[in-house]
């Protein structure tokens, strides 16, 4: 089935270690096999061969089976190690090393040749009906190399931290598996040369984020929160699938190859062109948590923490962003459905940030910081700034992982210190926290490096990427076919301006509600408790190594795109690797406009850090750690306060004005209303019955009595004598 | 491969030696149940393994068709034909193409493994049972071979006994009910078919006079009004539509499915089912074109499909049964099948056949499965599971997957059906294919609210703690299907070439013919 | 050879079979008047009589095997004629068979019930080969009276009475509308004889003549009567319920079978050209028979009166083989004629054998779980009731006979597209009833104290057993009777068997 | 003289059949069935007068099974009335439904 041809002998890549492409997702692939395989060789415990007698002798069962899974991550479970441990700690891990060495490898060789063309690897013939020609190949160019070397770089070090992590896991082969096959189909996503194929790996990160959300699915809201996670992104994807309906109705195909020409057939910001930006786009707002459909993502923090920081923080939830990349000479088409995507992103950055404000759980504020941090790389990409929009997937990939891994390695001490206990305490939430900076010195500093990128503060990571977002959005809005098109009325450059004045206001409050999360879980007093504090320690190495690896990402990371106005390193790197991709479409967005001066840049510069500076400071200033008590002690909030804690209600709005309709509908009026009472009670028992009582009534007519039966017969002979004459 | 099939000359007698192999092997059981006599359920052992061998030469000798079957070729293909009854016009006349190909081979391939679903559930009349069984798959597999319009009714109907039977015999507490729904509800469908037929029949006479009933000669010969072939449309397709079954002729299926003993849920879902697409594709679109062109009949039918669709994927929401669940979800899985024929595209049409087969595989496993645990529970509701993923976990992760199947995630066979489906249709009934799609959404909700209220959530029930997994019979019996659900889902190609021939003919037939018909009827008009 | 009807030695030759059977019944009767009453007398005559019932086959079978044709006169000398025969022969040995048993079962000791069906017999034969209505007559009053006696043969059955009397008296009533048909039709064209009839209205184009149109109103009451057409079918239920199993058996199958044929030949050879008149009568006797003989059908609890509304069903099935009105209708009437009579017979066989003496278990809750204790039976009534069910392979032949029967309907020149329609919806009400029998017997569990089945003689299981193996058989090889109907139909003097399959 | 002779015929059949209709004593009834067949006969015989021998023949065929059916029916009606101890139709009525 792998019979991989050659491709296009003529490109530059034929001949390197790209004709190897194909063993990227091949080795985590291998890895699930393995994994999976090891799970359940040792979860299983095949039955009699008569399952039906098997009720009787249930003395046999074991209990230790019986709790086989456990409810709540570390609490109720001896800390035996799985039998399979070490060789999973050994392929889980070294599957992604692999993959990144090659990931390196491919991008050495790919920085040697010159390559305006990608390089696409046809692997067999998919779905190949009529003139609908889907086949499984991959395409590796600039910015799925990019894709790769994050999924693969971050995703090998959230493997190495889950070692530790979930050492004393049971379910820690299975755990494995899920964690390789998420960066098998999230390899998929970015290497797939068509939608089709993307589209697989799209839902089959969902799958695994659904899997993973609930791994531990014994606790409902567990298993409630991965379910939702995977109905809310199908709602995404039923748009994704619309798009491509329309792409291939109107294009004729669904290849990346040639859809730069094919789509030229389309007019320029015509409606279908609109149509299938906008319906793409109600896919990103499903994988990438935007509003209408973000409400998955704070809920999917029930999965283990090193789930959320891969991928419901570095890698899947940024797949929009990179479909809308992918995507780009789509949406330049379209500026109306750009500007949406724009605003859609502009609005969520604020919205979700407003939540961050108020949220306990210390992976809900990580978790409405990623949604809000998402609302910017989309106002990145809806602006036509591709580059800026993966240069921020990039370094949030960085700092979000930092700040999850983090959180988790909190977590973890907090878990140990309530588990040597016996206490049954919230671990992840902060009011129980406090003052952990004198047990973890090192997850603090790292976490507030990670702080200080998000909240845009130079020379950290984050600075360069939002500063170039909300730069783009500020010149867009001058100049460029954006600034002259219409959303529903409203003039393009009036709405990049308030995209603009948006995008500033949610760096403001990120910055709060980031130093928020530190203050309360780092300084002040310790909130943990007496008997637990003794407990409290550093994680293991094994977890804190990545952390620092992530940290001089989180620090350096932006020098790999720095804007022209800072000559302190290359300039543009990551823009000018990925011109051949994106290139044609952010011109085309950029139109005839000027560069913005480079005055103003310096004065948007300054705003930028100002409010960053600000953010900061107001929290510092007004928030008091030494006030707060323990969660259980905790008085509820009130007004405003309750809302923004209680996410608006968005939630409860959705369950009473979708969920609970389609359930009472489905029930009283299609099930019982229309199928068990008209269909079958009207018309089929209706009818059943509607016979057998003129049966009854027949048979009641015939009564015994020869008179009646004579007085039949006779009315009968009239009757067809009246028949004869008639005819005449 | 092939030239070994052709030394032994395969295609000459493998379609009657499926089709008679069965009916024999009834024969086989039916007399050693009668020379047991009163002990005859205790050579039941015996008796499982004597069936098992049967189903696998099936299996084992329909494999051949794979090879052998030239699908690109016009003509009907392993034909075979003897005179039956000269005097009505009437052969047994048998052959394939691509389409009844993968369907006869999804029945040969899935009825070893139904049987050894009830290995251990029907413990009473075995030889009775497993003797309808087999006349069951006789009457299954002549309806896909079937040449001759008689014949095919008669196969068509043959099937309504055994599974009546089976259902009211070896059935769930209502099997009463049921089984007699199933029958009369089937029956009143195909009654007005018979009626049909029987004028084609008459209609596609010699010049003798003499009628004929087989399929090619109905096919050219029939001079049809277009308001005639609106009716025998309508006769046909009720009966089809039955079958399908479509909104609103759906409700027997529930009913039928929730009674039946495993295996008869399996082969209804998994096959039966597939019997009235079929029916549309080989039937109702090739004999009345006009018809099923007509932009009213079509309106009705794709309406009709996505209602369904919707609304089986509705109603299968709030199912406290899961083997109802399962059911409504056919109707909306089969309503895929008829969006994508009557959408006429090439891609449309495969994808039905795609989805047709998925389903069968998918469905046909969700069926096994939920027969694993209701011999170890004895219930299908799903409020008495929950988290028996921790005391069966290989049960879990097999479910699992298949739902993800049923659901159509991508990857599996489901999703390469309903993507092919909706894009065909897309080209030709946007409106309908946008309605439809919204089905990916409530299917993802209706099984995965029903996989966690039974293997996830809290495992509160002290019954449940008891479980035992699956053992290795079930184990052995669902990996296949696991295999075809991946290995359909990641390439599909050979499957789909395998029937792309025979869905571009039936586009080209149906939509010419429709065409030609409609510009006479126009042409008419002028005069 | 030609039979010429004027030279009184080949009328007597063109008879044999009839007068070989009437020889062999009258002899019986003087013998079983000399024997003394008694199971071993009973049984003895049932022998001979079936001596009798073969060599009358074999006659048959001669006859058919040379060939013969006839000249015009009162007697046909067709196919036709000899495949009813072989029908009511058939019926009438199933009959012997099951009453020899039965007679020891229920206690009755008297022999002649076998007389009397061979004279029943005899007069169906005579209706079969009749081609003047006086013979008609003739033949329909032999019969009748045989079977108003066999049907209260019964002497401690008060229900047997109460039948007879009803059978009787309403039979009578309508003999006397069939004869005032006859009476009007004769002063309408003069003659009685069916071709001479036929010649006349052509001749004289008497198709709207009130006279005429009114004596073929009366015939066809005469014979829906005979047929149990709604709404003539009152007597059916009654008196099937009352009669003697066996003789229920015989009603059902031969004497309508009887009935329906001659009934045809007058329609085919007396009255084509007057279809304009009879068609719509005939279509909504048949309309009205099929619809309500299934209906009522459904609130019966007693198998012998379901199955005399089956009888009643399938009679409106028959009368549609009679509105075709071709060829192709006589070829599907004696192919469904066949079928029917089978399966008919042999759900009586089986009720003959359920219960106790005194017929008291005939309700539906008797043959609950049937299939448990007594399997055999339980299959062979359900091959039965999916042959009256018109059900492809389980039901065998019976299928076919439908078939042919809507191959004949659609091919008949009336527009009977609708009528076919009724008939196949219907037939889904009869699967209703029919259905519910095998629910019966195989879905439900055996009742506590249900009526012990006792044994069943080798007699009926072998009347059971050709049954079955007849449906079966027929119904996966129909191909030669298919071909033997085709070319049965009733035939105007002088033609041979093969110009008319080549019309 | 052949229109009033088959006009008798009428009226009397239709006489018997009322008969049959109104009257409740077994015997009456079968009386009246009598009745109707003479009135038959009459139309035969008159019609003879047009068509020659044919109908009177038949009017003998039908005396012949008339007088047979009344053998055989009072036959019938004696074993009734040994069961019933009547004969009245009106409370014959053990079949029925």
């Amino acid at each position: 089935m792998m019979n991989a041809q050659i491709p296009e002998t003529g490109h530059p890549l034929a001949d390197t270690v790209a004709r190897f492409v194909w063993l990227l997702p091949l080795l985590p692939l291998l890895g699930f096999v393995v994994n999976g395989a090891l799970a359940l060789s040792a979860a299983a415990k095949i039955g009699p061969d008569d399952p039906s007698a098997g009720q009787d002798h249930h003395n046999a069962h074991d209990h230790a089976a019986g709790h086989d899974d456990h409810g709540h991550g570390h609490d109720d479970h001896h800390p035996a190690r799985h039998k399979y441990a070490g060789i999973v700690s050994l392929v889980g891990p070294g599957v992604l090393l692999a993959a990144f060495g090659l990931a390196v490898a491919m991008f050495l060789a790919m920085r040697g040749v010159k390559m305006e063309e990608p390089f696409v690897l046809q692997l067999f013939r998919w779905m190949p009906v009529g003139d609908l020609k889907i086949n499984a190949a991959f395409q590796l160019d600039q910015l799925s190399m990019v894709m790769v070397l994050i999924i693969t770089g971050v995703g090998t070090l959230i493997h190495i931290f889950s070692v530790g992590y979930m050492q004393d896991d049971p379910g820690y082969p299975r755990y494995f598996a899920y964690l390789n096959l998420f960066v098998f189909f999230m390899l998929l996503l970015v290497l797939g040369a068509n939608y089709p194929l993307m589209f697989v790996g799209w839902e089959g990160v969902g799958l695994c984020s659904y899997l993973l959300i609930g791994f531990w699915f014994s606790e409902e809201a567990n298993a409630n929160a991965g379910k939702k996670a995977f109905i809310v992104n199908r709602i995404g994807d039923f748009g994704f699938l619309v798009a491509m309906f329309l792409l291939f109705a109107n294009v004729g195909t669904l290849d990346y190859a040639g859809m730069a020409e094919a789509a030229q057939k389309l007019p320029m910001g015509g409606t279908v062109i609109t149509a299938i930006c906008l319906f793409f786009f109600v896919g990103c707002t499903g994988k990438s948590a935007q509003i209408p459909l973000y409400v998955w993502l704070p809920d999917a923090m029930a999965g283990p923490t090193p789930v959320s920081a891969l991928i419901h923080a570095a890698t899947m939830v940024t797949a929009g962003v990179y479909l809308i990349a992918r995507s780009s000479i789509l949406f330049s088409m379209a500026p109306v459905a750009s500007l949406t995507v724009a605003l859609v992103g502009g609005l969520t950055a604020l919205f979700a940030a407003t939540i961050g404000l108020k949220q306990w759980d210390i992976k809900k504020v990580l978790a409405y910081s990623t949604v809000s941090q998402l609302g910017y790389m989309f106002v990145g990409v809806g602006v036509g700034a591709y580059t800026a929009g993966v240069f921020h997937l990039m370094t949030h990939a960085f700092f979000k992982a930092l700040l999850f891994l983090g959180s988790g390695s909190v977590i973890f001490a907090m878990h140990r210190a309530y588990h040597a206990t016996h206490n049954h305490d919230d671990a992840q939430d902060m009011r129980n926290m406090g003052g952990l900076k004198k047990f973890m010195p090192v997850t603090w500093a790292l976490m507030w490096i990670a702080t200080l990128a998000i909240a845009g503060i130079p020379p950290f990571a984050g600075f360069f990427s939002k500063d170039e977002i909300l730069g783009t959005v500020f010149a867009r809005a001058n100049a460029g076919p954006l600034s002259t098109a219409t959303l529903l009325g409203v003039p393009g450059h009036v709405v990049l301006l308030i995209v603009y004045v948006i995008g500033l206001a949610s760096a403001l409050l990120t910055a709060i509600y980031m130093t928020r999360m530190m203050i309360y879980t780092f300084h002040g007093p310790n909130r943990t408790g007496d008997a637990e504090r003794a407990h409290l320690a550093e994680a293991p190495w094994i977890m804190t190594g990545p952390l620092v690896v992530l940290g001089v990402l989180s620090a350096f990371g932006g020098w790999l795109n720095l804007p022209e106005l800072l000559p302190i390193g290359p300039i543009g790197t990551l823009e000018h690797w990925l011109e051949p991709v994106v290139g044609v479409a952010t011109a085309r967005m950029a139109g005839s406009g000027e560069h913005v001066a480079a005055n103003t840049e310096w004065v948007l510069i300054g705003v930028a850090v100002a409010i960053a500076v600000i953010g900061m400071s107001v929290a510092f200033a007004r928030l008091k750690p030494a006030a707060l008590v323990q969660k259980s002690a905790s008085p509820a909030s009130e007004g405003f306060a309750k809302v923004l804690e209680h996410k608006y209600y968005v939630d409860e709005l959705y369950d009473d004005a979708i969920v609970q309709p389609v359930k009472g509908i489905s029930t009283t009026v299609l099930w019982k209303g229309v199928d068990a009472g008209i269909i079958d009670g009207l018309f089929v028992n209706g009818s059943a019955a509607v016979t057998r009582a003129m049966g009854w009534m027949g048979s009641q007519l015939q009564s015994g009595q020869v008179g009646t039966y004579a007085w039949v017969l006779v009315i009968g002979v009239l009757a067809l004598l009246g028949a004869f004459t008639s005819s005449r | 491969m092939n030239s070994f099939l052709d030394s032994i000359g395969y295609n000459h007698w493998i379609l009657p030696v499926l089709l008679l192999l069965p009916m024999a092997g009834a024969l086989v059981i039916a007399a050693l149940g009668m020379s047991a006599g009163k002990n005859a359920d205790s050579k039941t052992p015996e008796l499982r393994r004597i069936v098992l061998g049967i189903f696998t030469l099936e299996a084992v000798l329909s494999l051949g068709m794979w090879w052998s079957i030239n699908v690109g070729s016009a003509d009907w293909q392993a034909s075979f034909a003897v005179p039956w009854i000269p005097a009505w016009g009437i052969q047994f006349s048998l052959g394939v193409d691509g389409i009844a190909m993968m369907l006869i081979l999804l029945t040969t391939l899935l009825m070893p493994l139904a049987v050894l679903g009830g290995w251990t559930s029907i413990r009473e009349k075995v030889h009775s049972y497993y003797a309808l069984l087999m006349v069951l798959t006789t009457g299954m597999l002549g309806v896909f071979m079937a040449l001759d319009l008689m014949l095919f009714f008669v196969m068509w109907e043959l099937m309504l006994v055994p599974m009546y039977l089976i259902i009211g015999v070896w059935g769930g507490q209502r099997r009463l009910y049921a089984s007699l729904k199933f029958f009369l509800y089937t029956m009143t469908g195909s009654m007005l078919m018979l009626v049909g037929i029987i004028y084609l029949g008459t209609q596609a006479a010699d010049l003798a006079g003499h009628p004929s009933f087989a399929y090619d000669q109905i096919l050219h010969n029939a001079q049809l009004s277009p308001v005639a072939q609106l009716w025998l449309f309508g006769a046909f397709a009720l009966a089809f539509a039955v079958k399908v079954p479509m909104f609103p002729f759906h409700t027997w299926l529930p009913d039928a499915h929730v009674e039946a003993p495993t295996a008869g849920s399996v082969i209804l879902a998994a096959i039966m089912l597939k019997m009235g697409t079929f029916g549309f594709l080989r039937y109702a679109l090739p004999l009345f074109p006009s018809a099923a062109m007509d932009p009213t009949v079509r309106t009705l039918i794709l309406t009709l499909a996505v209602v369904g669709i919707v609304y089986g994927a509705l109603v299968a929401l709030v199912q406290p049964d899961f083997k109802k669940l399962v059911a409504y979800s056919s109707v909306s899985h089969l309503g895929f099948v008829m969006l994508g024929i009557f959408s006429l595209t090439p891609q449309s049409v495969q994808g039905a056949l795609m989805v047709n087969l998925s389903h069968g595989v998918s469905t046909g496993a969700l069926f096994l499965m939920i027969g694993m645990i209701y011999e170890r529970r004895h219930t299908r509701l799903i409020a008495d599971y929950g988290g028996i993923a921790k005391v069966m976990p290989v049960f879990a992760t097999l479910l699992t997957v298949v739902c993800l199947s049923s659901i159509g995630v991508p990857g599996t066979n489901g999703f390469i059906g309903e993507f092919l489906v909706l894009i065909g249709s897309f080209r030709s009934q946007p409106m309908y294919s946008v309605i439809a799609a919204t089905a990916v959404i409530f299917a993802a909700a209706y099984l995965l609210w029903a996989l966690q209220r039974i293997i996830y959530n809290p495992l509160t029930k002290p019954e449940n703690e008891r479980l035992q997994d699956l053992n290795w019979r079930e184990i052995g019996l669902l990996i296949p299907l696991i295999a075809a659900i991946v290995w359909m889902g990641v390439y599909p190609a050979p499957v789909l070439e395998k029937t792309s021939a025979a869905a571009n003919r039936l586009v080209t037939h149906v939509q010419q013919a429709g065409n030609m018909a409609g510009a006479g009827m126009m042409g008419e008009e002028i005069k | 050879m030609t039979f010429d009807l004027t030279i009184p030695s080949q009328l007597l030759a063109a008879l044999t079979p009839d007068l070989i059977l009437m020889a062999g019944a009258t002899l019986l009767m003087v013998l079983t008047a000399l024997r003394p009453e008694g199971s071993a007398s009973q049984r003895g005559i049932g022998k001979l009589a079936l001596v009798v019932l073969v060599a009358t086959a074999v006659a048959v079978v001669a006859m058919i095997m040379a060939g013969n044709n006839v000249g015009p006169g009162v007697i046909a000398v067709d196919r036709f004629r000899w495949t009813a025969d072989l029908i009511f022969i058939g019926a009438a040995i199933g009959t012997v068979l099951l009453s020899m048993e039965y007679g020891d079962k229920e206690h009755i000791p008297q022999a002649e019930v076998h007389v009397l069906v061979l004279f029943a017999t005899a007069g169906m034969m005579t209706l079969a080969a009749a081609r003047d209505l006086m013979i008609v007559f003739l033949g329909i009053e032999i019969m009748s009276i045989a079977v108003y006696v066999l049907a209260g043969l019964n002497r401690r059955s008060a229900k047997a009475a109460e039948g007879a009397l009803k059978y009787f008296l309403l039979g009578a009533f309508a003999t006397g509308f069939l004869l005032y048909g006859i009476a009007l039709t004769y002063g309408a064209t003069g003659s009685t004889n069916l071709s001479v009839i036929g010649k006349v209205i052509v001749d004289h184009q008497l198709q709207s003549q009130s006279m005429l149109l009114i004596g073929v109103g009366l015939l066809l009451v005469g014979f829906g009567f005979k047929v149990a057409a709604v709404p003539f079918h009152m007597w059916a239920p009654d008196v099937y319920e009352g009669a003697p199993t066996p003789t229920t058996a015989f009603m059902a199958s031969a004497v309508k079978a009887a009935a329906f044929a001659v009934f045809l030949r007058i329609w085919l050879e007396a009255f084509p050209q007057m279809d304009r008149a009879w068609i719509l009568p005939v279509w909504w006797l048949a309309a009205i028979t099929m619809l309500v003989g299934n209906v009522v059908a459904l609130a019966q609890r007693n198998i012998k009166r379901l199955l005399a509304y089956s009888s009643v069903v399938h009679s409106g099935y028959l009368l549609v083989a009679v509105a075709a009105g071709t060829r192709l209708g006589s070829a599907a009437f004696l192919f469904y004629l066949v079928a029917y009579t089978i399966a008919t017979f042999g759900a009586f066989a089986v009720v003959t054998t359920i219960g106790t003496a005194g017929e008291r278990n005939q309700d539906l809750s008797d043959y609950e779980g049937l299939w448990s204790v007594r399997p055999g039976l339980a299959i062979a009534m359900g091959v039965c009731m999916l042959a009256l069910m018109g059900f492809p392979l389980f039901g065998g032949v019976g299928f076919f006979a439908k078939w042919y029967l809507l191959q004949a309907a659609l091919g008949s020149p009336h527009n009977l597209l609708p009528l076919s329609v009724i008939l196949v919806l219907t037939s889904v009400i009869a699967a209703g009833y029919y259905l519910n029998v095998v629910r019966v017997m195989f879905m439900k569990p055996r009742p506590e104290g249900a009526a012990e089945i006792g044994p069943i003689g080798p007699l009926t299981q072998g009347v059971l057993a050709v049954t079955v193996a007849l449906i079966i058989g027929l119904g996966l090889f129909p191909s030669q009777l298919a071909t033997w109907t085709r070319g049965s139909t009733p035939m105007a003097p002088n033609q041979t068997a093969a110009q008319a399959t080549n019309k | 003289m052949l229109a009033e002779s088959l006009a008798l015929s009428a009226a009397l059949f239709a006489i018997g059949v009322v008969g049959v209709l109104t009257r409740r004593n077994a015997m009456i009834v079968f009386m009246c069935v009598e009745l109707m067949l003479n009135a038959v006969n009459l139309s035969f015989v008159a019609l003879s007068r047009l068509y020659g021998a044919t109908g009177q023949v038949f009017v003998i065929f039908v005396m012949t099974v008339a007088a047979a059916e009344a053998a055989v029916g009072l036959a019938i009606v004696i074993a009734i009335f040994r069961h019933k101890q009547t004969v009245d139709l009106q409370n014959i009525n053990l079949l029925r439904g």
